[in-house]
């Protein structure tokens, strides 16, 4: 926290030694659990704190810092470097990381003795060095080895509750895709190395020399094992039942930052290869439009509220790979000021979503900590029970729809202005392509609109639907104080676009640098002091109209709300979550991501009473991976009787055996 | 062609196609048995009469043709069972499948460069031959005993070609097959009587309880 | 000399177990002959390698050493846990089993000492006899039925092995003329060897050991005689006595490397070392039985051993140092498992669900085995598999590697969908009948925890001499193309 | 500068309720009644303004929230646009997105005050709102995006400058024809005209807009009447100035000139209010995917 550690690596590594020194720490706790509580919680945001002064001043400067210590059991150094992209990667992580700790503070209980905050902690502060290291990586083997720490820990801290059935399933299905998509970036890794000839980083600069196909290969097999992490459709069929069963500031975190990891991999990656082709820039574009689009249906039809929020972090993955699509297919047709407009754009979304989304999770956290509950149908009227946390996520709400002047806006913005630019100067289909991907994008901010007003008009306004929500209360102090980091952070983005844009032209230039000389500044977007004049003309438009009603005030009476006539209108005739995105569904959505209902009215004389039932399955789950994995089961299953338990067929197998092996050893040359 | 050595061989074999042939247990038991007695001379022949080679003659003829018989019978005496080979394919086709092997054996054998001395012997399609009628006996009949007797056809072949190399060989290893193998027949005695205790009978297909 | 004393103690001591009356005290000759085992094992391993004399029929070179340094280690860990299990069953007759049990470490000192295959070849089929009644010891039909199996698959793959021993020395008659089957002699003059012999006979030495280490398609007898064996002696089986054989095969490679047949050796190793990943992860998927998960899992790690060794360079170092992880793990799995086997009266996945909730030692430690076994850091088999794949890759076997990573994952899926669930699934209320009387005692946890501390610790730093053990043992078996 | 800036306000201001009594006034017309006087909407507003107001029990300050920034919302966008000839006060590259969204913050913000009363009706307009205006955004998206590619900018300010004046002989002709229908069309959804809703009619289970505006009253609602006609305005400029001339030089010929074409639009509105009935509900998402189809066409047409 000192200045010495400033601009210094050594300052992260402090930061880890932290970490993992207060993790072991609340392990060695034992059962006390209070006391593993404080250790842990007080250790993660010290840590983080020091990490955040550390990486800040790297953010700007050029060029990387090494440090390596020697391993003699991997044969490798157990080597970290620090440059721009890095740092820009570390501040999401360590300032979640804090926001989190703080959170858990107040957030979590447990009983006075159990080993159950250690263990939490443990993870906790696992997971937060293993992000960090990741990112620092300078060889294979410590990347992989963060990254496998890192999945293990989140799968651990995702199954927090596992008594649960569901959080059980949720996190199997949590580590089946994860150790999936890892081992496709062990073949990367490996088979980078087969053409570097090391594992280190440095080395992979070889790369620049590899055939087309091979870096195709390369370039896909990354996509889809850091897709799997990253949540890209329609590998991120595991996001939407683990956010949900994760306690909500690990949610946040995961959702954060943690899958953002792996666009950092893809990106560090992407600094190796040669250009890629531009058809594997428009199928990633594509792939994300797809994902925002398929992500922001979904979250419209959950009735629960984090499931819907990890929808939505589907969505916002998704236009974060679009944008990345939109650079790599600008920078391999030659149009420079729309790559480098798409790439910012990406940065910054990604900056941006870590934010209002760990926002929106704790917020959500809070509700669900105050009531008990996270099915919309059961909330309701928390706005003026728990007016602070209220607005808090309608802020956030604000931030993630992209309206002005938060920060959400900027980077989809950015996007815009990268696709018109693009689309401007390409001729024909090419043009085409960008405007069809423009009204995508714009469709989809109309759909973030609707899916955030549902959220929030049903989770937190009208009368409470449930005891529970009419008995919420106001969440303490401490919770407040962690959601109100990210949310002022969104405001400061949103109305001094310049900060952020500063800061990202580091990254920006490292990412550049392999494929055209470094230009200046000039790169970034013109923000003139328009914007904020803009900006300025229209607060100042709110203050005078706020003022003019407050002076023509008169007491208002309170009554309540005119229901046609029904005297007490009761929650029970408020519009549902449900009917309020029946309308979209039934004239916007295609019928794939509608949910499946089954009702049990039948024509009778004297009609029992009747059901209706809706659920909300993943239909890239269901339709695709679960029958997949079942047939492949199926076919194994079909190899058991091989093992039919008879001996003499053994013993046939051995003499088959002997037979091949020496027919082959005889007439090998 | 027809020297001592090679008559035996010859006989060997027989006793191969006999065995795979019969279905009478104790019949099996007796060939078995003489053919070990049978290869038990095969040392005599083949090599200068040393201690070594009447060593390895008597210790495999006792063992072979003397011992292993009596612990059988005595097997078969403490588990009262039929005394036939229930075969798991019938006695034609296993012996067509023996004829099969011992011709591969025979066609493998001339794969195999061979000493000067050892030139137009039997040995190697004798022994080779030997073992695939022991491999057949395990897979396709059904008793453990008869599975037992199959491995000691597996033995026979193996001590045949181990005459080849009596010489060659230390002392120890060949007293340490043959003790070995005594103690292996002990112990499949010893399990088998608690297999007969546990599933009250020694057909072996009735130990498949273990399997996926 | 300290050889000797190391061959002699554990017979000494099966000497005494057998003619010692009590059955309370005949348990502890166990820990007190694994540490005195131990201790002289250290000493020698300790002491630099003495030139082995060509001419006697024991000593110790690097492989030697290196692998009864794993076995001892790992036998002395399991010792105390087999106290624990012997006050579990203190009414039980152990007179046989403990002997037997003593026997099998000495047999196993034997195998990995000698220098004459002859010798190596009685030490092996004597650790099959020994090892048994121990599979038998539980005594209901289902052990019986496992240990025919055992007996009678291991024996025809020794008789094979058997074979090829006389193979090669025919080889040997063919080639050099007269000599002994010493291994150091074998290795001087197999250059001259004549080449069918000696490719049919190693043939039947891989047939043969590999049926003892269990490679696919010989591992047949394993899932039988690994589930029904007490956890303690599964785990010695698939830590120690797989090591042993995976010796046995390493010394006819050698072998065949000095006769210049690396290119057929390597094809072969790589064949079964495929085809044991293949069976291991389809019949790993959808696992019931947790023993019997665990012996498929040993076969995948038999194959990951031989796959090490053929691929040769960085490779081969990696199998060495994965054929301690493999010993070490695989005995916290098995004991862990034994405990929860004996808590719940059943193995069966169904019937043994939500252990943390009620041996939460136990659970957890068998839960971080399995992350251990399957790959995951910061355990040691990450650094070994890790390891193994560079060298895989280094040596340009891309679809290799593929193949090795995917059939790895599929592995961890079906592992990770029995164990999970047996740890952290929900606590089913176990009936009154069921065995819900043992409790975790410090004695059945030490073991495993300490084993596990170990794996650990190796995944992290790894000490030099270890290290120094490793290259040298590789450099024995180093398959130059 | 500064000039421009009090222009446009004063225009919208003063302008956008006469637009309303414009309207109602052609539809009385040709219904064959007289009909209010023109400046009517102005006496409305200022009765509003007068009144107290009565808040649901169950509202909380974004029920307030919602008229204030109904109204700011197409006070900031019209300085983006150009009234005519008189250019844009605040222009800067891309800040046709920056239009686009300031009007999801309006509809964000009216929604969640519609929502905050808990009463269906207000949910029922509200979803219809969001719904009808994912629908609507990606029609004005191709629009602006035509415009952009012809005027080769991405200022609203120079991208609606005279533009079907010079144009229409060129290959453009077409596509601006097309758009600027679009942009009618969709300026009619916007504001909740026929054939999409009807303003006049209350507590009819079709309506959108209207119903979401149910409990608000006194001042707040005077302010939502007025956003309502400001927003109309704003939209309708884009549409007049497909038709403006080419600046004059005077500034305040061309603000005139602006107004008249501004009145003009309002009679066609009126006229086509009355010409035709409103679309049963059902039938709004099919006219609005017709639409953005026809704004697409348009775009083709360009691209070609």
């Amino acid at each position: 926290m000192t200045p010495i550690f400033a601009t210094d690596i050594n300052g992260l590594l402090l930061a880890l030694a932290v970490l993992l020194a207060g993790g072991l720490l609340c392990l060695l706790a034992g059962p006390r659990a209070r006391l593993a509580h404080l250790l842990g919680a007080s250790t993660a945001a010290l840590a983080s704190l020091i990490g955040l002064t550390a990486a800040l001043p790297a953010l700007s400067v050029a060029g990387s810092q090494q440090v390596a210590l020697s391993w003699p059991a991997a044969g490798l150094n157990l080597a970290l470097t620090l440059d721009p992209l890095a740092a820009f990667f570390l501040l999401p992580i360590f300032l979640l990381t804090f926001c989190g700790a703080l959170y858990a503070i107040d957030y979590l209980h447990f009983p006075a003795r159990s080993w159950r905050a250690g263990l939490h902690w443990f993870f906790y502060n696992t997971l937060g060095a293993s992000m960090a290291v990741v990112v620092l990586a300078a060889n294979g083997l410590v990347f992989m080895l963060a990254w496998e720490l890192m999945s293990l820990s989140s799968f651990f801290l995702v199954t927090h509750d596992y008594q649960e059935e569901k959080v059980r399933q949720a996190g199997w299905l949590y580590l089946v895709a994860t150790h999936i998509g890892a081992a496709f970036l062990f073949f990367v890794f490996f088979e980078a190395s087969r053409v570097a000839g090391s594992l280190d980083f440095a080395s992979f600069a070889a790369l620049r020399a590899l055939p087309v196909d091979a870096t195709l290969l390369l370039f896909f097999a990354a996509l889809i094992g850091f897709g799997a992490k990253a949540g890209l459709f329609p590998l991120h069929v595991w996001l939407p039942d683990a956010h949900p069963a994760a306690p909500s500031h690990v949610s946040a975190i995961m959702s954060g930052v943690m899958i953002k990891t792996a666009l950092y991999g893809l990106l560090r990656l992407l600094t190796w290869l040669p250009p890629i082709p531009a058809w594997a820039g428009i199928a990633v574009a594509l792939l994300g439009i797809t994902g925002a689009l398929f992500g922001i249906a979904m979250a419209a039809t959950q009735t629960d509220i984090k499931r819907s929020l990890a929808y939505s972090t589907v969505e916002n993955i998704g236009l974060i790979f679009l944008g990345l699509g939109l650079w790599l297919f600008c920078q391999a047709t030659g149009h420079e000021q729309a790559a480098v407009l798409a790439l910012v754009g990406a940065l910054l979304h990604i900056w941006n979503h870590s934010l209002f989304k760990g926002l929106l999770f704790l917020g959500a956290g809070s509700v669900v900590h105050a009531t008990g509950k996270r099915e919309l149908s059961a909330l309701g009227g928390l706005l003026r029970r728990m007016p602070l946390t209220g607005s808090l996520l309608l802020f956030g709400a604000a931030a993630i729809s992209a309206l002005p002047p938060l920060n959400g806006f900027i980077s989809e913005w950015l996007l815009y202005l990268s696709l018109f630019n693009a689309g401007q100067d390409a001729a024909g289909g090419a043009a085409f392509f960008f405007m069809l991907l423009a009204i995508l994008l714009a469709l989809t901010g109309g759909l973030v609109v609707l899916v955030m007003t549902r959220l929030l008009g049903v989770a937190l306004q009208g009368e409470p639907r449930s005891a529970a929500a009419a008995e919420a209360h106001e969440s303490s102090a401490v919770l407040i104080a962690a959601m109100s980091i990210p949310a002022a952070l969104c405001l400061l983005v949103g109305v001094m676009p310049q900060l952020p844009l500063q800061g990202i032209s580091g990254p920006l230039l490292t990412l550049l640098a392999p494929n055209h000389a470094p230009t200046g500044s000039p790169l970034l977007p013109p923000f003139g002091p328009a914007w904020s004049l803009s900006l300025l003309t229209g607060l100042a438009a709110l203050v005078a109209i706020v003022a003019i009603r407050t002076w023509r005030r008169r007491n208002a009476s309170r009554l309540a709300t005119w229901g046609c006539g029904y005297l007490k209108p009761s929650a029970r005739m408020a519009y549902t979550a449900g009917s309020y995105s029946q309308f979209a569904q039934d004239t916007v959505f295609c019928s794939c991501v509608t949910p499946t209902g089954a009702s049990t009215r039948g024509p009778a004389l004297f009609p029992p009473p009747a059901q209706f039932g809706q659920e909300r399955l993943d239909p890239a789950l269901t339709r695709w991976f679960l029958p997949l994995f079942g047939k492949l089961a199926e076919r194994a299953y079909a190899f058991r009787r091989l093992q039919a338990g008879q001996l003499s067929i053994y013993v046939l197998y051995i003499f088959i055996a002997t037979i091949l092996l020496l027919g082959w050893g005889i007439m090998a040359p | 062609m027809n020297t001592p050595p090679n008559l035996i061989l010859l006989f060997v074999i027989l006793f191969n196609f006999f065995i795979l042939g019969t279905s009478r247990l104790n019949t099996c038991i007796r060939s078995v048995a003489l053919q070990g007695a049978l290869l038990s001379l095969l040392p005599l022949f083949l090599h200068t009469l040393t201690f070594h080679t009447y060593l390895l003659a008597v210790g495999a003829f006792v063992l072979k043709g003397l011992l292993m018989p009596w612990l059988l019978f005595r097997a078969i005496r403490q588990v009262k069972i039929r005394r036939e080979v229930e075969p798991r394919i019938g006695y034609i086709p296993t012996l067509l499948l023996g004829a099969l092997t011992t011709a591969g054996a025979f066609i493998f054998g001339d794969r195999l460069p061979l000493l000067p001395e050892h030139l137009h012997s039997l040995f190697i399609p004798a022994a080779l031959s030997t073992l695939a009628a022991g491999f057949l006996m395990l897979i396709t009949r059904r008793k453990a005993i008869a599975q037992v007797l199959g491995y000691l056809m597996f033995e026979n072949g193996i001590f045949i070609f181990g005459t080849l190399l009596a010489e060659t060989m230390p002392f120890l290893v060949e007293m340490g097959v043959l003790l070995d193998m005594l103690v292996a027949i002990f112990v499949m005695g010893i399990v088998m009587h608690h297999i007969n205790r546990e599933f009250s009978t020694l057909n072996t297909e009735q130990l498949s309880l273990l399997r996926e | 000399m300290l050889l000797y004393a190391v061959i002699f103690l554990p017979f000494a001591a099966a000497a005494l177990a057998a003619v010692l009356p009590s059955d309370r005290l005949r348990p502890w000759l166990i820990p007190i002959t694994a540490l005195l085992h131990f201790a002289l094992v250290l000493g020698i391993t300790a002491t630099a390698a003495p030139a082995v004399n060509p001419n006697s029929l024991l000593g110790l070179d690097a492989l030697g050493r290196f692998i009864l340094f794993v076995v001892s280690l790992l036998y002395a860990a399991c010792s105390f846990y087999a106290l624990g299990y012997f006050r579990y069953h203190a009414d039980w007759e152990n007179r046989i089993f403990i002997t037997a049990l003593l026997a099998f470490l000495g047999a196993m000192t034997i195998a990995a000492a000698s220098r004459h295959l002859g010798l190596l070849w009685v030490a092996v089929e004597a650790t099959t006899l020994v090892s048994a009644p121990m599979i038998y010891y539980n005594r209901n039909r289902f052990s019986i039925e496992a240990t025919w199996k055992y007996l009678l698959l291991c024996s025809v793959g020794i008789a094979l092995a058997m074979l090829g021993i006389l193979f090669v020395a025919y080889a040997g008659l063919h080639g050099g003329g007269e000599q002994e089957l010493l291994l150091d002699q074998m290795l001087a003059s197999a250059s001259l060897y004549s080449k069918p012999w000696l490719r049919a006979g190693f043939v039947f030495l891989l047939v043969g050991f590999g049926t003892k280490m269990g490679l696919a398609p010989l591992h047949t007898w394993k899932p039988d005689a690994y589930g029904e064996a007490p956890g303690l002696v599964g785990g010695l089986l698939a830590g120690g006595l797989t090591s042993v054989a995976f010796l046995a095969i390493l010394r006819a490679v050698q072998i065949m490397i000095a006769a210049g047949e690396q290119v057929l050796v390597r094809q072969m190793l790589l064949a079964l070392g495929v085809l044991s990943l293949i069976f291991a992860a389809v019949f790993v998927i959808r696992q019931r039985d947790i023993k019997r998960m665990l012996a498929y899992s040993s076969v995948e790690h038999m194959g990951i051993l031989v796959i090490g060794v053929a691929v040769g360079g960085l490779a081969t170092y990696g199998a060495m140092f994965h054929v301690l992880n493999n010993a070490l793990t695989k005995g916290v799995l098995f004991m862990t498992a034994g405990n929860i086997h004996r808590h719940y009266g059943s193995k069966r996945m169904c019937e043994t669900q939500g252990a943390l909730s009620v041996l939460p030692y136990s659970a957890s430690l068998f839960l971080a085995g399995f992350l251990a076994i399957t790959g995951s850091p910061p355990f040691a088999p990450f650094m070994s598999e890790f390891t193994i794949l560079r060298g895989m890759f280094a040596g340009g076997h891309l679809v290799l590697g593929a193949l090795f990573i995917g059939l790895l994952v599929v592995i961890f899926i079906g592992m990770g969908g029995t164990v999970l669930p047996v740890t952290m699934g929900p606590h089913l209320e176990e009936t009154e009948d069921e065995a819900s009387d043992y409790r975790e005692t410090l004695l059945t946890i030490g073991s495993p925890l300490f084993l596990l501390a170990a794996v650990l610790c190796l995944g992290i730093y790894l000490p030099e001499p270890l290290k120094i053990m490793f290259s040298e043992a590789a450099k024995l078996v180093e398959v130059t193309p | 500068m500064i000039i421009r800036l009090l222009l446009h306000f004063l225009l919208l201001a003063g302008l956008s309720p006469l637009l309303i009594g414009v309207i109602t006034r052609t539809k009385a017309i040709i219904a064959g009644r007289q009909g209010a006087p023109l400046w009517q909407p102005y006496r409305d507003l200022r009765r509003l303004f007068g009144k107290d107001m009565v808040l649901s029990s169950t509202t909380t300050w974004v029920f307030r929230a919602g008229p204030v920034v109904g109204i700011a919302v197409p006070l900031i966008a019209a300085l983006l646009i150009p009234f005519g000839a008189v250019g844009a006060p605040l222009s800067f590259s891309g800040d046709l997105v920056l239009f686009v969204y300031l009007f999801g913050l309006a509809r964000f913000f009216t929604v969640l005050a519609a929502l905050d009363t808990g009463s269906s009706f207000e949910g029922m307009g509200a979803a219809r709102e969001a719904t009808f205006s994912c629908l609507a955004e990606p029609t004005l998206f191709v629009a602006f995006i035509v415009l952009a590619r012809i005027s080769g900018s991405f200022t609203l300010d120079t991208m609606f400058k005279t533009l079907l004046a010079n144009n229409l002989q060129t290959v453009y002709g077409v596509s601006l024809v097309l758009t600027a229908i679009c942009l009618f069309i969709i300026l009619l959804a916007e504001n909740s005209r026929i054939p999409f809703d009807d303003p006049n009619t209350h507590l009819e289970l079709t309506m959108i807009h209207e119903v979401m505006v149910l409990d608000h009253s006194g001042p707040d609602f005077g302010l939502i009447l007025y956003g309502a006609a400001m927003k109309l305005m704003v939209m309708g400029t884009l549409v007049v100035n497909f038709i403006m001339p080419p600046s004059t030089g005077d500034l305040f010929v061309d603000a005139a000139f602006y107004t008249a074409a501004l009145l003009a639009l309002a009679v066609g509105i009126g006229l086509v209010e009355s010409g035709m009935a409103r679309l049963r509900l059902l039938k709004v998402p099919q006219l609005l995917i017709g639409t953005s189809l026809l704004s697409f066409f348009a775009l083709v047409l360009l691209l070609r």
